[in-house]
């Protein structure tokens, strides 16, 4: 049986090292805060401006100023800093941000990534999208398997506009965990019940194993 | 500038007595036409007075350079609604649907920038920065028509200064040399924009005395600023809610 | 960086146990021929005791980055006599006879830059800008085998990011993260150099707990730092000790 | 009878205007401060990273941390700010310096300027000059008309390394108050008792009146 969303972002979680900085997109990628030890040992950067975001905040505690950038209400940590956007990008385009884990609605094979806008469809901007997929030490993308319309969202080429290029390092979908491989997508992990048969006819790439070489 | 004709001297400067009365007379120096920079990150932020301001002030056509013009038809929505904006430079749209209209009309130039990329432009241009490098938006629309540029066997953009005639920013506090400083998340674009703009326009939720704010806690020097005007009510509205239970803190 | 075989992923992050017991330890990760950024403007706002670690550490052969390289025989002056460095980037050497020295004997190289570029340049390294445009240095020596390139009818130099594998910072306050609050001007380089650097080493003169800096307060946000060891005893000699008479105050 | 030093900085200090931001370089320059009125409408910037430099401190008070960027103790006064060394040089290159008030090794009739190096001598090195010097809205050069050795230094053409080309408006000397004219150097005022013949003597470059003009 496929993962559900949040056992993909469950799954998600567990790529997030202790001691690492890490920049979660707008959308499924939010829900993986909730999966991870609550030790302080992962910091939180959002790129509106605020290192060490925690949890959204209890009830009648809400600060119209203290938002992620989804623009949802959060928290700050004991820890957390708040500075500039120009600051903040520069943590992001400098490298200092170890993992985002990012939404797709295509990946290739070579790591190009899609995720901001829909030929034809409408436009939602791209905010911090290219900053962080070409900027970040490391990009996890977190997205389902295939599109609503059962399209296959890891491709040969992605046909979106691109986010960036060659950004992507690990992909986790609802089906499985896979590698950007360049000639193709390598697996990594299958979600429980779910074959290699599945997830081949699925992927518009070809997917490798290790017992592929 | 106007000259001292007995030194040949600028006759005045433009750092002192910046406090404001009035919205209305700290939106003066306003001008059709004119480039203007609105801080703040959705609705958060925002110099809910001024913008409300610049719409009673009678400008138009103006190049409107802010990451999102608004949103649920609130703040720089307001602008779009009533017509006075000719262009917009922003990063994002979301579900700011009064931005969505004027794209699909047609009724503006909507020119969306990386948010990176948009920041640092206006860093560029308050800092006297003509160009640089980035490899935001390589291999992108975003680099169409535009130079690119090898630097250790990774691909750069070249991005220019965006600068401003007029920046609109918030500040929690404020003293009457404009120095600054934010709330939180609040401060996002806004002090940037201070530097990017010709001329800066600082809504104060309070003004403190000059020594109010000690030299190591200013976010924003006063360099930066040239009009200060001190509004106390905000609506400050949520975009988002999102709360956990009582019972789980 | 170490991977974890299961996954793939990095098997550690950076961001945890930064608290180091003692400046040996803080400075355990050093080695010859290092590119080591020092704060401070001449003496002011010098990690002294990291300063001085160094030379016991034992390291050599260094690239020291640095407005001024000491003064008075003090600081980094130490490092210069002791002969571990081999390359400096500075901005002035004023007064300290042992880089006038060293300039004269031809022991080490000696790049001498405006300090708006050596600073600016920093800047970039840290956040991610491999090359900019200044004005500062067209028309003189400091523009020799450098591209010049005009924006709107001025003559501009590209510049290039200067990134260090190491930076050893003063810290008026830190938290075990590694945000940091400087006191007035020794400030100066030091939080910018923390972006530049692959390693920051952070001496405090006093660590504080975690939440002990308001989130709003912190100049120097943690991502941008490594080690941090609390210091609490500096010399901080005074370079040029002015005065005005008590009777005048 | 030519201006003594503080006679110089004292017809310097006619040249701020109030509500200006300013400053003051290394040596004559600082003298420039203790001419202006105490009533806080000029704002001093030093380029170690504050704006709202007051005078020295009163004995006992001195701190080694609040220093200007000639490395001497100085105040901070109400309204100052401090900030990192990216940020003080953005208000320098990005214009939002009015003036600077620099010393000259020498000075071309084109308003190019030598202020750091004497081939062949001791270089003190370049700290903030070349950007104060190309970034200040305006630059006034304050210094002594002729060398020690009696050779001018306001000339057809600079021979020592240039700090800024092009960049001087005003000097004022010992002797003389000019604006860099191009072809030469526009006399604005004598020193009381100088003449212009004495001036022009001194000067290496044609030096012409209103009457000229």
């Amino acid at each position: 049986m496929p993962w559900d969303k949040q056992q993909m972002a469950a799954r998600a979680a567990r790529e997030i090292v202790p001691g690492s900085i890490v920049n979660l997109g707008i959308g499924l990628p939010t829900l993986v805060a909730g999966h991870l030890p609550d030790d302080g040992s992962v910091w939180f950067h959002s790129e509106n401006g605020l290192l060490g975001m925690g949890a959204f905040p209890v009830e009648g505690e809400e600060d119209p100023q203290v938002i992620n950038a989804g623009k949802q209400t959060v928290t700050v940590v004991p820890g957390g800093s708040t500075f500039d956007s120009a600051t903040s990008f520069a943590m992001i385009r400098g490298g200092h941000v170890d993992l985002a884990v990012l939404g797709a609605m295509q990946v290739a094979k070579n790591g190009d990534l899609a995720n901001w806008s829909i030929p034809g469809g409408k436009t939602m901007g791209i905010g911090g999208a290219m900053d962080l997929a070409s900027g970040a030490k490391r990009i996890l993308v977190l997205t389902r398997h295939v599109t609503k319309q059962g399209e296959p969202k890891l491709l040969e080429a992605c046909s979106y506009p691109l986010t960036a290029t060659g950004c992507v390092n690990r992909i986790v979908t609802d089906l499985a965990v896979l590698d950007v491989a360049g000639d193709g997508f390598s697996l990594v992990e299958l979600a429980p019940g779910v074959d290699e048969a599945e997830v081949r006819e699925k992927t518009g790439a070809p997917v490798r194993t290790d017992r592929d070489g | 500038m106007d000259t001292d004709t007995s030194t040949g001297a600028p006759a005045g400067g433009r750092h002192r007595d910046k406090v404001r009365a009035s919205v209305g007379e700290a939106l003066e120096p306003l001008f059709d036409g004119a480039r203007i920079m609105v801080g703040g990150f959705g609705l958060c932020g925002n110099a809910e007075a001024l913008i409300r301001g610049v719409i009673d002030r009678g400008v138009k056509d103006l190049h409107l350079i802010s990451n999102n013009a608004g949103n649920l038809g609130k703040g720089l929505a307001e602008w779009l609604r009533a017509g006075i904006v000719a262009r917009v430079t922003c990063t994002y749209l979301g579900n700011n649907e009064d931005l969505h209209r004027a794209m699909r009309e047609g009724t503006m130039r909507i020119d969306v920038l990386p948010q990176g990329t948009f920041v640092e432009r206006m860093r560029a241009a308050g800092a006297g920065i003509p160009a640089f490098y980035t490899p935001t938006g390589v291999g992108t629309v975003v680099a169409e028509g535009k130079e690119t540029r090898e630097f250790d066997g990774r691909t750069y953009l070249m991005e220019t200064a965006l600068p401003a005639d007029f920046a609109l920013i918030r500040c929690r506090k404020a003293d009457p040399f404009g120095n600054g400083r934010f709330w939180r998340t609040a401060r996002n674009f806004s002090p940037v924009m201070a530097t990017a703009a010709e001329t800066t326009i600082v809504e104060a939720d309070e003004l403190v005395d000059l020594g109010g704010l000690d030299p190591d806690d200013v976010h924003l020097p006063g360099i930066f600023v040239h009009h200060v005007v001190e509004v106390t009510a905000h609506e400050d509205p949520f975009e988002y809610r999102t709360t956990r239970p009582r019972e789980d803190g």
